[in-house]
């Protein structure tokens, strides 16, 4: 039985295709999501499997480097610094608006005018 | 031009030239400040005229015409060159047809404008009417005098355009709005063929022009008839349809003939053009104008007899016009409409004189210009006098008159005179032309064409008496006639003149001026046989008439017409050619021609443009269907785009 | 500067004076006009009898001719190495074309003496437009000859957008757009013509030494005839002259119809046919039938015409189908007849839109039911309604017979290079238009100034005015003077239609009748 | 350090749970929930990485991303009280392009990744894996040298901080707002 799970042993196509398949629900999250911050989780779900990509590829393809790694570290503190803008911006967004509901902001100014 | 020319023949050009600057003189300066004025100095200037062709007839006469009379162009210019053969002279040509229309114009425009300063006393427009008048008088010179096909053309129009302002010369009353258009129009329609037989004959006469070389000019009547450029015409063969060409030419250019002398076809306009003021009718619609078309005929006489069956075609044409016009013509009640089918019936008689006439039996040329002569005088007495009766009664309706005999004396002398004479009477005028044409008819074999003549000649001498005896015998019929009174002297001076040349004009020894052909002719005397048979039907139809309506009043032949029923009614309508007319412009040309192609082209041809300008914009609102707004939209249609972008780069890695 | 020049610059310098008038002094603005025109007129006399004076003695070698020869010629270097110069000319065609732009802007200053609203800008546009067709007529060199022909178009579109009636937005933008895509047409052309002739010079006179090979004056003269024929309101592009003249104020449709649309027949004559003779010859049936159907189309078309301008417009569609006509005919009479045309119906179309805006402005309303018996209470204007009428319909005393007999004959006698039978039967059916005009002219003449007076207040309205008078006075005369005495403009266009027509002859082989 | 078959076990487990997780977080309609469960796929995937042999990054992705990201994203709810209402589902036409979108992806992604042959830099034996990542990584974060990542740093933490700076003010200039508006 060990034999059998050996020849299931995650490659690189295996990692790459988990991580891919979490950026499409990403994407997927991202096109459909009515509330702003939903869509930020969303893109937060894809940027986190972007991280992880890097760390794949450092893992397969170079691993006596950590270049991989860094980069996610980089990945990952520009996703927090994302997320920072994001809610300043729909908190705002909010203020006006009394709504996140993307659906419902399709107009500059809102009917009275304000932006 | 061998010995010396008179005083009138050097500077022929005054002819013309007087009633132009007078026309412009007139109209431009004497009109606008004094109408009164412009009257007196018109009728001076045309008497000028008249003079002045008496003095150019005499001297032409005096120049001997034993071995035929020569025709001379004493002087022309050049007016407009189309190109080396092909220009067009301003001129004036004196021959025996020209010189007997010029001193006939004159001498009726003179009366007419005399006659006109009394009838138009008191009308607003009274220099306008004079300045009209001495233009139709110069353009009528000018047709006559041209001596090639263009001037006539040119001169053609401004005549056409003259008689449109004198016809609408009350161009308040709609009727004689309506009336002046649609004598511009037919005529002008009637132009067209002429044009179009000028064209043809410009061209093959250049053709043959420029192979004979010099200064022969196609357009000239000199150069159409001299005998070999003839012989080059006729040997054209055939145009259109199989019809030899000269022919084709020629019936076209008749064509406008037809239509200026209201033969069968293109008469609608004449009665109509009883609108306009007596005195015009009685000059243009009588005398001068209408028998232009016989003038032209007569004109290019050689070409004619030449093609032969254009000939044939003139006789049949004026021949089934006088007949049809002196049968309407008993039938009417408005008595300037009478005299204007009467004219018809009289232009159909000279048309079918000029038909009947050839080379072998030129008597009905000369008969035809007769017939012309004669017709001027008393027709335009006719015209005047029922002008007086007109002036007097106020109407022109013959049953509102009746009994005039006594209270407008002169005036029913010289109408009873100008009634016998057109009657065909023996010392009258009428008499020895209608004869001439009868013999011409008779003599060169048209039988059928003689017996129609005598026909009409007894409906002539019918309607003609019928109106005599309603307007001038039994009691007056209404107010106006019974308190009616004489006209003034100046109208009757010329109700007067008119009667003598009534009468004397049968006498002059017509064969030895104007003939056809060498001096031999047919014994010109008259032929007693065909006297006796025109007198004949000439009394029956007085007789007939004065059974009728001897005392003036209508319940006899009120009988017959109710007799003829049906048959009646529609002569009295005129066959309704003017509803035809009227249907043919109206429903078909302006309906179903000028309204579709309006519509045509505001939608289809302006559609095509604005249907490009539509196309834009739907395309750009197309495009703009995009901008949804939505962020979500726009972020899948970035996915998808990436996506195909990727899977390209992907595909063409190779 | 040369007398030609002069020419050019002043209505140029009138449209200065203009601008740097006060807008309010609106009298003051009318009045430099009118002195500018005026001058303008008297300068264009001394220069048409300068021309007389040097072209009278070469009329007669001029009969062999195959070159073009300009007389006070100004030739000045623009762009050396295009080949671009700045070179003016004139011969009899531009002359007589000069002379009639000059009337029509010196009467049609003198019709728009009513204009108040914005009078400063409008009469400096009717100036720089009118600068612009003087260039056109005498320039010879075919790059300014097109920028003077855009300076000529662009005008109109604010001159009926801002000035106008009814859709005049609409009928501007349509009318420039449209003149646009003939200039582009033109532009092509123009191009085509020197690259092709490989001579590196836009000089017409040296163009027409180049030999223009068969294939490519096959594709060239199409191109440049119906880009001028956009303008000369060629059948299918003429959409924009009714609208466009129907929104158009008075001097504007004046000076647009009577001489705007004669920059097509001009240009087709002077540049298509004199420089493109083979083309010409392949064409020339072609736009024979087109330019026969625009005769009958807007004859027809004008008979059912509610408004007083669509009416006039649409006459006016017909009269430059006899231009474009006797251009199609290809031959001394057409071509002449052509030029007469362009010369007769300038002045008469004039005098017809002039005595519209004037009736316009009594009655306030253009529309042919609304009106009738205006004749009893404006005499003059009547009378001069009546002489353009006749003058329209081809009554000879006028100027219209000269040109159309020409028209006529030349359509009828026809060209070695087409079948004589079909253009004899275009040539009737052109012929049939005169009963047809007849038939409008009449109509609307009868229905607006005969009959009853219609509407009771017509009878307060006055009688022409002094400046109305002299305007309406002059067209009348000048269409008098030409009708009585055409030799005047006869010889002053034969001698420069000859080299035309002996190139026809010279060049190359006939075509086979066909 | 665990033996290949628990780490094929290990993986296989942790992926479904991390794609069910992401799946609740991107369709469950209560947004709070979705929040949790997506602080369920930020441990997961920091399990990932210590399989994978990136144990300080799996700290710092439990630190900076749960510890830090997913409370922001809760107050973010908070703040725009919007935690109560249920949010409606997207119009089918939507969920349709968007599905497709993204399986055009995932099916583009998968494919070229099978057909690349991604192997070791040498191919054959891998070569000798760092020992001590973390080391390394902070080595090679400080390392002036050419391969060092020190100027990407500095940048980032710069980066950081403006975020800091700015965010608070937008957000405050808001809330102020939004008290006004009451």
């Amino acid at each position: 039985m060990i034999e059998q799970l050996a020849t299931l042993a995650p490659g690189p196509f295996h990692w790459l295709s988990l991580t891919v398949l979490l950026f499409a629900i990403g994407i997927y999250g991202i096109l459909t999501r009515r509330n702003a911050v939903g869509i930020l989780m969303a893109v937060e779900l894809a940027l986190n499997s972007g991280a992880m990509n890097f760390v794949v590829f450092n893992k397969y393809v170079a691993p006596s480097a950590v270049d991989g790694q860094i980069m996610a570290i980089f990945v990952i503190a520009i996703a927090a610094a994302e997320v920072v803008v994001g809610m300043a911006i729909f908190v705002t967004l909010f203020g006006h608006r009394r709504t996140v509901d993307v659906t419902r902001m399709d107009q500059i100014t809102d009917a009275a005018g304000t932006n | 031009m061998e010995h010396e020319l008179g005083f009138a023949l050097r500077n022929a050009w005054l002819i013309l030239a007087i009633p132009f600057f007078s026309f412009l003189v007139v109209g431009l300066f004497i009109r606008p400040r004094a109408p009164k004025l412009a009257g007196i100095v018109a009728t001076l200037a045309v008497f000028a005229s008249a003079g002045f062709a008496y003095a150019l007839a005499v001297e032409y006469l005096s120049l001997g015409g034993h071995d035929g009379w020569k025709t001379i162009v004493p002087w022309s210019f050049e007016w407009l060159r189309f190109q080396e053969h092909l220009a067009v002279h301003i001129g004036v040509i004196v021959d025996p047809i020209s010189v007997l229309l010029m001193v006939v114009v004159t001498t009726v425009s003179s009366l007419v404008h005399l006659y006109s300063l009394g009838y138009m006393h008191g009308e607003a427009g009274f220099g306008r009417y004079f300045t009209w008048l001495n233009l139709f008088t110069f353009s009528m010179l000018a047709l006559v005098t041209a001596p090639n096909i263009l001037q006539m053309y040119v001169a053609w129009e401004l005549v056409g355009a003259s008689s449109f302002c004198l016809i609408g010369y009350y161009f308040e009353k709609p009727s004689a709005v309506e009336a002046s258009k649609k004598a511009f129009i037919v005529t002008r329609f009637a132009d067209l063929g002429f044009l179009l037989g000028v064209l043809i004959l410009g061209y093959f006469g250049y053709q043959i022009a420029s192979e004979a070389g010099g200064s022969a000019q196609a357009f000239d009547f000199l150069f159409l008839t001299n005998p070999e450029v003839m012989g080059k015409f006729s040997a054209l063969g055939a145009g259109l349809f199989g019809i030899p060409l000269l022919t084709l030419a020629l019936l076209l250019v008749y064509m406008g003939g037809a239509g200026k002398s209201a033969m069968f076809p293109l008469h609608i306009w004449l009665p109509d053009a009883m609108e306009g003021p007596t005195p015009v009718s009685a000059l243009i619609h009588a005398a001068t104008m209408v028998v232009a078309g016989v003038y032209l005929v007569a004109r290019l006489f050689p070409l004619f007899a030449t093609s032969g069956d254009a000939l044939l075609v003139v006789a049949y044409i004026g021949a089934f016009t006088s007949v049809f016009a002196a049968v309407i013509a008993c039938t009417q009640d408005d008595i300037k409409r009478v005299l204007a089918y009467s004219t018809l019936s009289q232009l159909g008689y000279m048309m079918f004189a000029l038909g009947v006439a050839s080379f072998e039996h030129p008597l009905g040329y000369t008969a035809s210009m007769f017939h012309l002569f004669t017709h001027a005088f008393f027709k335009a007495l006719l015209f005047l006098g029922a002008g007086s009766v007109i002036h007097a009664v106020h109407s022109n309706e013959i049953w509102k008159m009746g009994g005039l005999k006594a209270k407008m004396p002169v005036t029913h002398a010289t109408f009873a005179i100008a009634t016998l004479a057109i009657a065909g009477i023996w010392p009258f005028a009428g008499f020895f032309s209608k004869d001439e044409i009868l013999a011409a008819a008779l003599g060169s074999g048209h039988t059928g064409i003689f017996t129609l003549g005598l026909m009409v000649a007894g409906l002539t001498a019918f309607y003609m008496s019928r109106i005599y005896f309603v307007t001038f015998w039994g009691k007056a019929k209404t107010e106006h006639a019974s308190h009616a009174h004489e006209s003034p002297w100046i109208m009757l001076i010329p109700l007067v003149i008119l009667a003598v040349l009534s009468i004397g004009a049968g006498f002059v020894p017509f064969g030895e001026f104007v003939r056809f052909g060498a001096a031999h002719g047919e014994a010109h005397g008259i032929n007693p046989m065909i006297a006796a048979a025109g007198t004949l039907a000439g009394v029956l139809g007085i007789g007939f008439a004065w059974l009728l309506y001897r005392d003036g009043l209508a319940e006899r032949s009120g009988v017959i017409a109710r007799a003829l029923g049906g048959g009646y009614r529609l002569i009295r309508n005129k066959f309704y050619f003017d509803e035809l007319y009227l249907f043919v412009t109206h429903k078909i040309i302006f309906r179903l021609v000028a309204a579709p192609i309006a519509w045509f082209d505001r939608h289809v041809v302006d559609g095509g443009v604005n249907l490009s300008g539509w196309s834009a914009r739907v395309f750009g609102s197309a495009v703009s269907y995009l901008q949804t707004g939505q962020v979500q939209t726009y972020g899948s249609w970035f996915v998808g785009g990436a996506v195909l972008l990727l899977f390209s780069l992907w595909m063409l890695r190779a | 500067m040369g007398l030609l020049s002069w020419l050019i610059v002043v209505p140029f310098i009138t449209a200065l004076a203009v601008i740097f008038t006060p807008a309010r002094k609106t009298a003051w603005i009318k009045w430099i006009s009118l002195v500018g025109t005026g001058f303008h007129l008297v300068l264009t006399a001394f220069t048409t009898w300068r021309f007389w004076q040097l072209a009278a003695p070469e009329a007669a070698s001029m009969k062999t001719a195959q070159l073009m020869k300009l007389h006070l010629e100004e030739r000045i270097p623009w762009f050396e190495s295009l080949g671009i110069q700045y070179l003016l000319g004139v011969d009899g065609i531009s002359m007589s074309m000069v002379i009639l732009t000059s009337i029509i802007i010196f009467t049609g200053v003198l019709a728009s003496w009513k204009v108040e609203e914005r009078a400063k800008e409008f009469f400096a546009l009717l100036l720089v437009l009118v600068t612009g067709v003087f260039g056109v007529f005498l320039s010879f060199d075919l790059f300014l000859f097109f920028m003077f022909y855009e300076v000529a178009v662009l005008p109109m579109y604010l001159l009926i957008g801002i000035w106008g009636t009814g859709p005049k937005e609409y009928s501007a933008m349509k009318l420039t757009l449209m003149l646009m895509m003939g200039s582009a047409l033109l532009i092509v052309g123009f191009l085509g013509l020197y690259h092709v002739s490989g001579m590196n010079t836009f000089d017409l006179t040296k163009l027409a030494e180049a030999t223009f090979p068969a294939s490519f004056q096959k594709w060239a003269f199409p191109a440049i005839f119906i880009g001028f024929g956009v303008l000369g309101a060629l059948y299918p592009f003429h959409t924009w002259s009714p609208d466009g003249h129907a929104s158009a104020p008075t001097a504007v449709s004046m000076l647009h119809a009577g001489v705007l649309m004669k920059l097509g027949g001009y240009g087709a004559l002077r540049v298509a046919v004199y420089l493109l003779p083979e083309g010409a010859k392949d064409w020339g049936l072609f736009f024979m039938v087109l330019t026969t159907i625009n005769i009958l189309y807007g004859s027809f078309g004008a008979i059912t015409q509610k408004d007083l301008k669509y009416f006039t417009a649409y006459s006016s569609v017909s009269h430059c189908g006899f231009v474009l006509f006797g251009v199609a005919a290809l031959n001394l009479m057409g071509m002449k007849g052509a030029v007469l045309q362009m010369f007769s119906h300038g002045v008469m179309t004039g005098l017809f839109f002039a005595l519209i805006g004037m009736v316009y402005g009594r009655t306030h309303t253009r529309m042919i039911p609304e009106m009738g018996g205006l004749a009893k209470v404006m005499p003059w204007l009547a009378v001069c309604f009546y002489i353009g009428g006749m003058a329209s319909l081809g009554l000879p005393g006028f100027s219209g017979f000269v040109a159309e007999s020409h028209v006529f004959l030349g359509g009828f006698f026809g060209n070695p290079w087409t079948d004589a039978t079909i253009m004899r039967t275009l040539t009737v059916i052109a012929t049939m238009s005169i009963v047809v005009t007849a038939v409008y002219v009449l109509r609307g003449m009868a229905k607006v100034f005969l009959g009853p007076v219609t509407d009771p207040h017509f009878h307060a309205l006055t009688d022409a005015t002094l400046t109305e008078r002299i305007s309406t006075g002059v067209l009348v005369a000048t269409l008098a003077v030409v009708g009585v005495m055409p030799f005047l403009l006869i010889d002053l266009i034969e001698a420069s239609i000859m080299p035309i027509v002996n190139r026809l002859h010279a060049s190359g082989v006939t075509v086979a009748l066909h | 350090m665990i033996s290949q078959a628990t780490e094929t076990l290990l993986f296989y487990l942790f992926a479904t749970v991390s794609v069910g997780l992401a799946l609740a977080t991107v369709l469950s309609q209560r947004i709070l929930r979705a929040a949790v469960y997506l602080m369920g796929v930020l441990v997961t995937s920091a399990a990932f990485y210590i399989l994978l042999g990136a144990e300080f990054l799996a700290g710092v992705q439990i630190l900076v991303y749960v510890g830090g990201i997913v409370i922001l994203l809760v107050y973010a709810v908070m703040l725009t009280r919007s935690s109560e209402l249920l949010e409606d589902h997207p119009s089918f036409v939507r969920k349709g392009v968007a599905f497709v979108a993204a399986s055009a992806f995932f099916a583009l992604a998968t494919g070229v990744f099978s057909a690349t042959r991604i192997g070791t830099a040498g191919d054959g034996h891998a070569p000798a894996a760092v020992a001590d990542t973390t080391l390394e990584i902070g080595r090679r974060l400080l390392d002036q040298g050419a391969t060092g990542y020190v100027i990407p740093f500095e940048i980032i933490s710069l980066l950081l901080l403006s975020v800091l700076i700015g965010g608070s003010v937008i957000a405050r200039r808001s809330l102020a707002k939004a008290e006004e508006t009451k």
